[in-house]
């Protein structure tokens, strides 16, 4: 017979519990309030990604890479797409690469809008989370407008991007443009300066750099740690170097260093960055193709390939085996939310139960691209 | 420090338990002795120079042809912006290596992975169960030569 | 009073004013709501923009049987079928798309060769109670048999090129193009 | 309804408490809130400031046992399909099942491919609508819901069938 902990009691969380973002588990052992371990249980949403790509072509798989991190599809379409081009070696035009940054940038916002929304709900307040969804419905409208889709868009296409924008695109992102940082104001003074708010997520979950690094926890939670450390930076693709933007990182203005609350403030600052990025990308604005020359039957070269992008959440990465047919031989999807939600277990001992979904929250991890 | 480099280092230190040094592939990737893949890891993390300061990524590979299974870490470093994968080359009828997760501690989670989807056993890891699929799925999906199942608990798959 | 006391006092009045901050922003919206949010759907419904991916339709008459739209498709939520009539022809007797399962993705509208052919339309309220209504049938038919009225065609709009009742199918030149199921 | 489920004769009295019970059932109809992936986040759009979903007597709660309906948003795999099982079977009658996107309606998109997903959530629970897309707007889910409400109102509770 197993010997019972007195002690401790298991309590299930999860898989279907709305602050868990998704279909994630955690079996908590707690005294009742004290969380003493947590054990996270993953997969409930794994499809099989990896493995359906191997079975599919090189354009075929596009779609699935909108499955993977829904909320920033069009970033992972990009990085998926500057995998299969390192390979093939080709030029992308100009006006795609614009495309794709506007595209990537907004995405971000979209994304970064649904982290502070879920956020907020999670810790009671409800209404940041409708005014989040609001602006995130107005560029909802810019995508259904450019790629006929809401939420999975396979916009970015190898070689460039579907299709060039419609006219009165450029008109109504500026008009987004006008609209959008005056709420950043809005929100702060709603949620992120609100002392109730404050006590709930200042240090808490406190993450340290080097914690940070040896779980591999990258995108703004690594940032909120103190590491400037953001690969439009540091591994430019597309034109990420020609435009000026600021890389948040964390100050423990609230209390320490690499806290919850340090982790929520870098999304609200980078959406102001990125949408200055998409500001100086309309008006870099060019003539030209909007898609570069891909052969209709896709044959990739030999070889293999790591390419890496900063997506919303972090770092990420395909690696990409090609035998030289017209389908991968190995994918693998290097996803951020799989190494940020590997450093829970390390984070919750000893923490209230309220507090592990803060700490979910401000994680901001999202379970498709973890089960894959 | 560029790969070359690395390389060099790592095989003045380790001689004879570097296999090879593969410049086309991106990042470079070096082929190393499975059982001296924690010497390794430790010494690229420990040393300034190298100060690999985190595994981006560990990958299974089925190389169902040569009868081979593959391992490749791809580690990172912050401050010195260098990237390299190791290649860990495995039999495919009982893949063994020893597990890294004392240098760096995500690797647990990928280990997991690659057992579940590749029956690749990791020695010595603290907790190495099935991670993406449940506990009573019968097979190794990712491998080359996987027959689906057609039927789970009480459906058709 | 004490020091401690002091702080007490102070970051009750911190979490006051933050909250009427915060009830600012909401009662500013409660004066004026600026631009309206909610759509009142079944009454006004808004018009997609020009490239949403509703549902699938195809043109039959125009369509040459090529299958570049069923290889494309990732999910194979095409099912074309082809013969050959006597101009030899292919001629689309099946053309099944099931809603149900099409992702759409619009990988098959840009490989489809001809104009216009395969296109998305704008609708997309087409729930149903049962799965078998979404899968929806362009498909010519068979060609129709010698001893059959031309009442009995299961197409009515039956185009041109299919020729005169007379004819004979073409057997064993049949082109089975869909895919391979069920791997 | 209990007791008195299917056993009273048809008559203008009864017909009337019918109709009366139908339209309360469809005027209330709380969704659980049970999203899996992508078409959770459209579940979650249309509970929100644009569609608003509360206008249909449509709330979300976050327990099945406070709920009417369930909408299944998202890819069901095998190890998740367990758990939707015993989700609905902890709702209370009556329940109705709405099938939100191409993974809950046939696995859409890890049809043909996965070994993982189930393939439609109609082998393990019965499905009431099937709301196609994928994801589907949040109009089309709306649209879903009404025809789920009309269906409803057709259904006889106490007299019998």
């Amino acid at each position: 017979m197993a010997v019972v902990d007195e002690r401790f009691m298991d309590l299930n969380m999860g898989p279907q519990h709305p602050s868990t973002h998704g279909v994630l588990r955690l079996l908590i052992k707690t005294d009742g309030e004290v969380v003493s371990r947590v054990t996270p249980y993953i997969g409930y949403l794994h499809r099989a990604l990896e493995k359906i790509a191997e079975r599919l072509t090189y354009p075929q798989f596009t779609p699935f890479t909108d499955r993977l991190d829904y909320l920033a599809s069009m970033n992972c379409n990009l990085a998926y797409a500057l995998t299969v081009e390192k390979l093939l070696n080709i030029e992308i035009p100009r006006r795609a690469q614009i495309l794709r940054v506007i595209m990537a940038e907004l995405n971000r916002i979209s994304s970064h809008l649904i982290a502070f929304g879920s956020l907020s709900s999670d810790m009671g307040a409800f209404t940041p989370f409708l005014f989040g969804i609001r602006e995130r419905e107005f560029i909802n409208d810019l995508f259904e407008m450019v790629c006929g889709a809401r939420l999975t868009y396979n916009y970015i296409r190898i070689g460039g991007v579907a299709q060039d924008i419609p006219d009165g695109f450029i008109d109504k992102t500026k008009e987004f443009l006008d609209y959008f940082p005056p709420k950043i104001k809005e929100y702060n003074d709603l949620l992120s300066y609100n002392a109730i708010f404050i006590k709930r997520l200042a240090n808490i979950a406190v993450i340290s750099p080097e914690d940070a690094l040896d779980y591999g926890v990258t995108g703004p939670n690594l940032r909120a740690s103190g590491i400037k450390w953001d690969l439009r930076r540091e591994e430019p693709y597309l034109m990420y170097n020609e435009l000026d933007f600021d890389i948040p990182v964390g100050r423990g203005e609230m209390g320490r260093v690499g806290d919850a609350w340090d982790r929520y403030m870098m999304r609200i600052y980078e959406m102001e960055q990125s949408a200055k990025i998409v500001r100086q990308c309309i008006d870099m604005f060019q003539q030209g193709d909007h898609i570069a020359k891909v052969p209709k039957v896709l044959k990739v070269p030999a070889g293999e390939v790591y390419v890496r992008a900063e997506n919303p959440r972090g770092e990420l990465g395909f690696y990409l085996i090609s035998d030289g047919s017209t389908k991968p031989y190995r994918l693998k999807i290097r996803a951020p939310s799989f190494a940020n939600l590997s450093i829970v277990p390390k984070l919750s001992g000893g923490v209230m139960i309220a507090d592990l979904v803060a700490i979910i929250g401000s994680l901001d991890i999202i379970l498709p691209e973890i089960d894959r | 420090m560029d790969a070359k480099q690395i390389y060099q280092t790592l095989s003045e230190k380790f001689t004879g338990r570097i296999k090879q040094f593969q410049e086309n592939t991106h990042p470079a990737s070096v082929v190393v002795e499975s059982d001296a893949i924690v010497d390794i890891c430790s010494f690229l993390k420990r040393e300034t120079e190298l100060e690999f300061t985190s595994m981006i990524s560990l990958s299974g590979v089925d190389l169902k042809d040569q009868g081979k299974m593959l391992v490749i870490y791809h580690l990172g470093s912050i401050r010195h912006k260098h990237k390299i994968a190791l290649k860990v080359e495995l039999d495919r009828n009982n893949p063994h290596v020893p597990t890294v997760e004392k240098v760096w501690p995500g690797a647990n989670w990928y280990e997991r992975e690659a057992y579940d989807l590749y029956g690749i056993v990791f020695d010595n890891h603290s907790d190495l169960r099935r991670i993406l699929l449940p506990d009573d799925w019968e097979g190794w999906p990712m491998r080359k030569d996987y027959v689906y199942p057609k039927r789970y608990h009480t459906w058709d798959v | 009073m004490t020091e401690n006391s002091k702080g007490y006092f102070k970051k009750m009045l911190d979490a006051v004013k933050s909250v009427f901050t915060g009830l600012g922003v909401t009662i500013g919206y409660g004066v004026s709501p600026g631009r309206e949010v909610t759509q009142q759907y079944p009454e006004v419904k808004r018009e997609p923009y020009d490239r949403f991916r509703g549902k699938l339709f195809v043109d039959i008459n125009i369509c040459t049987g090529c299958t570049a739209c069923a290889r494309i498709c990732p999910v194979d939520a095409i099912v074309l079928k082809t013969v050959r009539d006597e101009n030899k022809k292919l001629r689309p007797v099946v053309f099944d798309i099931d809603n149900a399962r099409c992702i759409y993705c619009g990988l098959c509208v840009e490989a489809c060769p001809v104009d216009n052919c395969l296109y998305f339309r704008k609708e997309y309220e087409f729930s149903s109670y049962s799965k078998d209504e979404l899968i929806s049938h362009f498909g010519l038919g068979e060609l129709p048999q010698p001893d059959k009225p031309a009442a009995d065609r299961p197409s009515p709009d039956m185009p041109a090129q299919a020729g005169p009742a007379k004819d004979q199918p073409v057997q064993g030149k049949t082109d089975e193009t869909r895919k391979e199921e069920g791997k | 309804m209990g007791v008195l489920e299917d056993r009273l004769p048809e008559n203008i009295l009864f017909t009337t408490v019918d109709k009366f019970l139908n339209w309360s059932k469809k005027s209330s109809l709380w969704y659980m809130l049970f999203a899996t992936a992508c078409c959770g986040i459209e579940l979650m759009q249309t509970g929100a400031s644009r569609y608003d979903l509360d206008r249909f007597g449509a709330v979300f709660r976050a327990t099945p046992r406070q709920s009417d309906l369930m909408i299944v948003a998202g890819t069901i795999t095998h190890k998740m399909a367990d758990r939707v099982k015993k989700l609905y079977a902890q709702m209370p009658s009556p329940k109705y099942v709405i099938a939100m996107g191409s993974c809950a309606n046939t696995g859409g998109p890890f049809y043909k491919d996965s070994y993982a997903v189930l393939k439609g959530v109609d082998r393990i629970i019965p499905v009431d609508v099937y709301v196609p897309g994928c994801p589907p707007k949040p109009e089309a889910l709306i649209e879903g819901i009404m025809k789920l409400q009309e269906r409803i109102m057709e259904k006889k509770t106490l007299v019998k069938k």
